[in-house]
């Protein structure tokens, strides 16, 4: 019989609020092999560690449980604290009872008592039969990919590269910059914004140790932490970048024009045509929905003016293998589709327009070269109203999440435009003012009190044309008024929501995403840029909304994390995987079609099924798939499994 | 009894600045005022041919009509001296916002100027009676020279609005909780009684305009120090004074159980401690008589 | 109940003689009501102090001058004295005082004449003088 | 040492909370040397008095705890607690750093932690780590989860340094580790990289004379409802208020106290308030079910990651009352706390009577900051927030090359903002040393 020891958390009053953690022990200390059960206020913490080690050393115990919150959280923890003190680290297993118990039953003390001893009895169970493992230790590669050249993507990889490591730098528009381009200034010290961004470009481009790749996605991932295997997918730009100069003489002579998505409608791109001018690369692509040779074969024109020969009508889509050891998501967001926003007219009145295309058309580089003009006629706008939370904090119809940095790009386009039309008078619809960064707040009651901004407390409920003018129905909740305001145009600060195919993206990753499509930290305090998958990290919006500076922050964050990860020659992964008993295995390779990490491989010559340890993820899928129970899980064996479901099971008979 | 006594050893004047009300309705306040400073030592020297002082500082910034009798009577208090007192928290109030005026708005000040046909720059000291009791003579030398000390007395400090806003140009005492009053009080050997209500205001001039809201004002005052044990009101202020003394009658016609309080001004405290003979003291014109609470303490 | 709105009538002359005359800026103003809060008179108030400050930068003059607030103000500045911003509301309270009694049809807010008997030997002259700056035309 | 040439590759880390902790652990992890020095006697910071976070509502002990314990225990990382940074000189590279050991009266590489001192000392004053509530012995760890888990003794509390008598703890101790006679240190480091993660403080309670801030013993705040409902707090997590022990059955929580207040205070939002607030509102409902509670607010921020959400279900869930408007005066009476409010929304004075009132007040920049940024040859800001180089692209770094800053030290933001902020810094150290 194993000499064993039970430890129960209090954490503070999570579990013992709820179970009577003292009778817990004083119970499970009866338990035959158990020589030592005791509880503390925080068993994580130093003193609480001690304990344990203590009682390893003084008792010789050969099996810990650590009863206390679920394992995601500390059984890292408890099992590095046996080890210090010589145990096999897998002889230490967590009983949740926090997540699983006292969270749960708050309101049942005296049944989740009880059941707190009957999750820490089957525990028991389970260590009985484990067994000592050693961790399996692999070697990494120390490349990484970033995905997306966002403010996000280019930070990380910067600060990767600087770093030593070598970067991919995968984007999948034809330019770096992401919607940071689209920008004119930023808050709140109305920087211009290209200027810092190109900067940054131009140091990626000039990178030695970042290979960029543009219009370029993720096809497939395999592998693991230290280990991805990469199918990257290079599309066709029609162009050799290669050969072509960057005299953009194609663009110039391109004859078609199609509306340009960039400048949110504002203006016409060529058929050839950079992102915007001065792009990094400063190399152009061949649109192909919009392309006459792609459409009819009638047009060459660019084929034939280009000095370099750098045109190909006949490029294909390339794919491109790569190995990497940690991967950057740094994908970025977009704003709420404008076709699901009837009630504003957005997308049918032309003078409705969402704050990026306001953006365009506030930068220098923008369709109207910075000038405040309606869309519809040109003409300057007096009557200015912004209207925030446009589908942010609408739980019923949108999205019920705060879109973060709204308020504060509504205040400086409010400014801006006050500026440029001194006689002009913006209104703004809101429903809190939320300006809580480093000098934000400032900024806002400056700009309030200077320009005269005028701030109404209220949604808008509706937005119609009418008579030349755009009617806004709002309300001032302040004078409990409803507000009507004869506007010539108006801004909508559009809800911020994750990329198009991010989920995809995600599942090829194997993280998870929110029920919004964000997605998931590991752990919002502990691990707010790590992904739940090792070895994936996430960077800027693609997470959550954010400002750039907080976006920064956390891609810096991730680089930090990687240069970590990287900075050994081997990385130790959990033995906790399937195993077969090859006296059994029929190889009849059910389990190599299940596997979902191609962990499992037929051995021909032996006509059995082999588990590919440093691919194994410990899933169980195969062990439950097996006909012939030829599988089992180390340390989680069928035998281990239905004794502490018996355990379970007697304790209802018991009662 | 009438013998000046010099506490310091040197003998100070002050100029004073009475104010209408001081002359007629809050004689009590001018008369214990006076006959206690000759026995502390110095005498207040009353500015010949003063006027009223408009008993509002005009908030309306283009109002200047309003700051000419205050200007004026600090231009020719500083033709007499450097250091103008006053008693009426609300003459105060205008004659230093004036003052302050004077001193930081150029502008204003020629324009003032021009038209009083003088010269003034601001550099008159204006002090509140209590800030020369507490400054120049200081709390402890008057201890000193208490005859009957209050014991047993407990006495609320009502400080109203006047004294203290707005506080960058009043600078009396801390706005939200000032405590000289209360220290004066201890000085006198009352025990002093704190309660929420005594930076609230009276509800000034609503006398005339809204007597019923004054009154309200006055009841949640008085009840407010009542409840905190307070057995006397101190007060600085004659509009303060009328407000929740005077107006007691209104009050308890509306709450029939109230309690009335003795409102009394500090220089009636002071004249009490000092021994003035009661005669002095002009009890008559306080509304609640605050005699039996005083005999019943043994002060008179 | 309904404001239509212009950038006129948010530049009202109405708004622009209330900061002319009480040196405030309108715009400054948080809505946070601390002055509503802190006014010892609010309780008789048609509303607070923060609302009336409101109509006048909507430029709802009726409304601003319709309620009896500024009225009912004892210039007690307890509200300027908390006021975040630093407005001094009683400044704009006193300026909706003098627009209404500057008119040139002059409407005294109280009639000397409809004083009770012996009202004017019962109260202080400084309450008079007082109030009559802020209730006389 | 890890160290290529001249530049030494080995950083200091000024701060022991969870920022100056984060980024200590990333830079210790990508096999550098740190050195991080602390103020008090043990790390963790403020994070070390919160009872959970949001929104997830963890116990913020079971998230913090770990990381101290790594951080105690990493082989690359060197504490210097109870220690202060007395003198900067040179470059990014080559920094030498003067720190001031102060004396703490026991000799901690004879003390074993044992706690037989503490529970000894006859001097109980109230505790600063508990906002005042609980009582603090002279001879004290932060918490019995500190590390390191060795006391220091306050010579304004003790005996033996007031009255010359007593020197209990010295006769308790097993091991001779009491030394009255122990004076301040100095030591020197030599580093390559400076991380600056000193926190924050809260704007001082005295400064509050309408809210009756520090008279009116029921009227906290933020820090202080944290000790009240933190199992480790002074009454180990039951929400009783601190004048008679009773439970609050009416609960007043005021926001912007201190912070959006140009005229008076600080003009800046402290951007945790709304949040917090909110989650105090909360776990106070999950112990009184039949409270109340009621916010006073101007705008509530709930930026972050599912803020918003928590908010509302707050709102609709537990029927917290949301009053948009600030509150004016706060005074006793009768034995309960009456708060003068304003709803805007109804453009009426609101007055409450409360049990108990907890003010959101201000985040401030610690005092010393402006000392020691002169002595690092950084920025701060009017406020004593130290700079950034640049707000949007560079906010990590200052304007010295080599020095770095972390978490509120920049200005205020939350635990995962911090983090976040945090290994932004220590990947620029690891740039800066990869460099050379």
């Amino acid at each position: 019989m194993k000499k064993l020891g039970v430890f129960i958390c209090h954490c503070g009053v999570n579990i013992a609020g709820t179970v009577d953690v003292k009778s817990v022990a004083e119970e499970v200390g009866k338990v035959e092999g158990v020589i030592h059960s005791t509880d503390y206020i925080y068993m994580c913490s130093e003193p609480g560690q001690q304990l344990i080690r203590e009682a390893i050393r003084e008792k010789g115990l050969e099996g810990v449980i650590v009863a206390c919150c679920s394992p995601n959280m500390h059984e890292n923890t408890f099992r590095k604290a046996v080890k210090s003190v010589g145990m096999n680290p897998y002889l230490c297993e967590i009983a949740n009872i926090r997540e699983q118990c006292s969270w749960v039953h708050q309101k049942e003390k005296e049944k989740a008592t009880e059941k707190a001893k009957e999750i820490i009895l089957a525990t028991l169970e389970k260590v009985k039969a484990n067994v000592s493992l050693e961790a399996i230790s692999v070697s990494i590669n120390r490349n990484v990919l970033v995905i997306g050249g966002g403010i996000a993507g280019m930070t990380a990889a910067l600060d990767l590269a600087e770093g030593g490591y070598e970067v991919i730098l995968l984007e999948k528009d034809q330019a770096l910059g992401g919607h940071m381009a689209q920008l004119s200034t930023t808050f709140p010290d109305l920087h211009p914004a290209l200027p810092d961004l190109y900067s940054k470009a131009l140091a990626i481009e000039k990178h030695p140790r970042i290979q960029l790749l543009c219009c370029s996605e993720v096809e497939d991932v395999k592998g693991y932490v230290g280990n991805f295997e990469l199918m990257l997918r290079k599309k066709a730009t029609y162009v050799d970048w290669a050969q072509c100069n960057g005299c953009s003489r194609c663009i110039q002579a391109c004859p078609v024009e199609h509306v340009s998505e960039f400048d949110g409608g504002l203006s016409f791109r060529k058929a050839i045509d950079l992102l915007y001018p001065k792009s990094i690369p400063n190399q152009p692509v061949i649109h192909r929905n919009f392309c006459r040779y792609f459409i009819d074969q009638s047009c060459k024109i660019c084929e034939q003016i280009c000095p370099e020969k750098a045109i190909r009508f006949d490029q294909e889509d390339e794919q491109i293998q790569k190995k990497v050891g940690a991967i950057v998501v740094a994908t970025g967001y977009e704003l709420y589709p404008k076709e699901q926003l009837g009630e504003y007219g957005y997308g049918t009145i032309p003078d409705v327009i969402d704050g990026l295309t306001f953006e365009r058309m506030l930068s220098p580089t923008g369709p109207t070269q910075g000038r405040i003009v309606r869309p519809s006629d040109g003409k300057v706008p007096k009557e200015m109203v912004f209207i925030q939370c446009v589908a942010s904090r609408d739980p019923d119809r949108y999205m019920p999440y705060c879109s973060r940095i709204c308020c504060m790009y509504t205040a400086k386009q409010a400014t801006v435009f006050k500026e440029q039309v001194p006689e002009g008078q913006p209104y703004i619809f809101y429903m809190d003012i939320r300006s809580d960064g480093k000098g934000y707040e400032e900024f806002l009651q400056k700009t309030i009190e200077e320009k005269g901004l005028l701030y109404l407390r209220g949604r808008v409920s509706r937005v119609f044309q009418d008579d030349g003018k755009v009617r806004v129905l709002g309300v001032d909740t302040l004078t409990g008024k409803m507000i009507e305001v004869a506007a010539d145009m108006v801004v909508l600060a559009t809800a911020i929501i994750p990329r198009d195919g991010v989920k995809e993206l995600a599942a090829k990753l194997r993280a998870t995403v929110d029920r919004h499509g964000f997605l998931t930290e590991a752990h919002i305090k502990l691990y707010p840029v790590e992904s739940s998958t090792k070895g994936i990290y996430l960077a800027g919006c693609g997470q959550s909304p954010k400002d750039i500076s907080d976006t920064v922050s956390q891609a810096s964050a991730t680089a930090s994390k990687i240069q970590a990860l990287l900075s050994t020659d081997q990385l130790l992964q959990d033995p906790l995987i399937a195993w077969v008993d090859e006296t059994i295995c029929s190889g009849c390779g059910i389990c190599v079609s299940i596997c979902p990490y191609e962990a499992r491989e037929m051995d021909s010559q032996r006509g059995i099924s082999v588990v590919h340890s440093a691919l194994c993820q410990g899933c169980g899928a195969c062990i439950a798939a097996c006909p012939n129970f030829a599988c089992e899980l180390r340390n989680s064996s069928s035998i281990q499994t239905l004794r502490m479901v018996d355990t379970f099971v007697t304790a209802g008979v018991r009662e | 009894m009438l013998y000046a006594l010099s506490v310091c050893g040197v003998s100070m004047d002050y100029l004073y600045f009475p104010g209408c009300t001081l002359y007629t309705k809050a004689k009590n306040f001018d008369q214990t005022a006076r006959e206690c400073s000759l026995l502390l030592g110095f005498e207040l020297k009353e500015l010949p041919e003063w006027t009223c002082c408009g008993a509002t500082f005009p908030l309306a910034t283009d109002n200047l009509m309003a700051l000419l009798p205050p200007s004026r009577i600090l231009a020719k208090a500083r033709e007499q001296g450097t250091t103008l007192t006053t008693l009426c928290a609300v003459c105060f109030n205008v004659i230093k916002r004036t003052n302050h005026l004077m001193q930081k708005d150029h502008e204003k000040r020629e324009k003032i100027n021009n038209y009083i046909e003088m010269n003034y720059q601001g550099d008159l000291r204006v002090l509140h009676y209590l800030e020369i009791l507490k400054q120049e003579i200081g709390f402890s030398q008057i201890r000193e020279r208490v005859k009957t000390p209050l014991s047993g007395l407990k006495a609320a400090a009502y400080y109203g609005c006047m004294l203290l806003r707005p506080f960058d140009e009043m600078g009396f005492d801390d706005k939200e909780r000032p405590t000289l009053i209360e220290e004066f009080i201890e000085a006198m050997g009352a025990e002093s009684v704190d309660f929420p209500y005594k930076i609230e205001c009276c509800g000034s001039f609503q006398s005339v305009g809204s007597p019923e809201v004054a009154t309200e004002c006055a009841y949640k005052i008085l009840s407010s120090a009542l409840k905190n044990g307070a057995e006397v009101v101190v007060s600085t202020c004659p509009m303060c004074t009328f407000n929740i003394d005077h107006k007691q009658s209104d009050i308890k016609e509306k709450y029939l159980g109230f309690k009335t309080v003795p409102v009394l001004y500090v220089t009636q405290l002071l004249g009490i401690a000092m021994g003035l003979n009661p005669q002095c003291l002009g009890f008559e014109q306080n509304f609640v008589d605050p005699f039996p609470v005083l005999k019943e303490k043994g002060l008179v | 109940m309904k404001i239509e709105l212009t950038r006129d009538k948010v530049h009202n002359e109405f708004a622009q003689k209330v900061e002319w005359i009480s040196g405030q800026n309108l715009f400054a103003c948080y809505q946070c009501g601390n002055c509503t809060a802190g006014c010892p008179v609010s309780f008789a108030m048609e509303v607070g102090p923060h609302e009336v400050i409101r109509y006048t930068l909507l430029g709802l003059e009726e409304e601003a001058l319709g309620v009896n607030t500024f009225w009912l103000c004892a210039s007690c500045l307890q509200c300027t004295s908390r006021c975040p911003k630093g407005i001094d509301i009683a400044r704009i309270m006193d300026a909706l005082r003098m627009i209404v009694l500057r008119k040139k049809d002059r409407r005294d807010h109280i009639q000397v004449s409809e004083f009770p008997e012996g009202f004017l030997e019962r109260v202080p002259q400084i309450a008079f003088i007082s109030g009559f700056r802020k209730f006389l035309s | 040492m890890k160290g290529n040439g001249n530049f030494i590759k080995r950083a200091m880390v000024i701060g022991g909370g969870i920022a100056g902790i984060s980024a200590s652990i990333d830079i210790g992890n990508a096999g550098y040397e740190v050195v991080l020095v602390e103020k008090l006697p043990s790390i963790g910071g403020r994070m070390l008095q919160l009872s959970e976070t949001f929104p997830t509502l963890d116990c913020a002990q079971c998230t913090l705890t770990p990381k101290t314990v790594e951080t105690g225990q990493h082989p690359r990382i060197k504490l210097l607690t109870y220690s202060e940074v007395e003198e900067v000189k040179g470059e990014a590279g080559d920094f030498t750093v003067r720190i001031r050991r102060k004396a703490g009266y026991v000799d901690w590489d004879k003390c074993t932690g044992c706690g037989l001192c503490q529970e000894k000392c006859p001097s109980k004053r109230p505790s600063e780590f508990d906002r005042g509530m609980g009582l603090g012995k002279a001879i004290y760890t932060l918490s019995p989860q500190a590390v390191p888990n060795k006391p220091v003794i306050n010579p304004l509390n003790c005996r033996y340094f007031l009255e010359k008598k007593c020197r209990v703890c010295e006769k308790v101790c097993p091991v001779g580790a009491i030394d009255y006679e122990q004076q301040d240190r100095f030591v020197e480091e030599r580093v390559g990289a400076i991380v600056v993660a000193v926190g924050f403080n809260l704007i001082p309670k005295e400064t509050f004379g309408e809210y009756g801030y520090g008279l009116i013993p029921d009227v906290i705040d933020g820090l202080a409802f944290e000790r009240l409902n933190s199992a480790s707090g002074p009454t180990a997590g039951a929400i009783q208020r601190p004048s008679d022990g009773n439970v609050p059955k009416e609960v007043v929580f005021i926001q912007c106290t201190g912070s959006r207040d140009p005229a008076r205070y600080m003009p800046y939002c402290s951007r945790v308030c709304c949040m917090y607030t909110a989650k105090h509102a909360r776990l106070y409902k999950h112990k009184v079910h039949d409270g109340q509670v009621y916010i006073f607010y101007m705008d509530i921020r709930s930026t972050g990651k599912g803020y918003e959400e928590f908010i509302q279900q707050g709102m609709e869930e537990e029927g917290i009352l949301y009053l948009r408007g600030r509150v004016s005066k706060i005074y006793q009476e009768d034995g309960r706390i009456v708060v003068w409010g304003a709803d805007t929304l109804t453009g009426k004075k609101v007055e409450v009577s409360a049990d108990m009132v907890v003010l959101a007040t201000a985040i401030v920049p610690q005092e010393e900051n402006k000392a020691l940024a002169h002595i690092l040859g950084i920025q701060t800001d009017e406020y004593g927030f130290f700079t950034e180089r640049e707000r949007k692209l560079h906010p990590v770094e200052t304007h010295q090359e080599g020095i770095y800053i972390a978490g509120c030290a920049q200005g205020p933001k939350d635990i995962a903002d911090a983090v976040a902020h945090a290994n932004g810094a220590a990947s620029k150290v690891q740039a800066l040393f990869a460099k050379h």
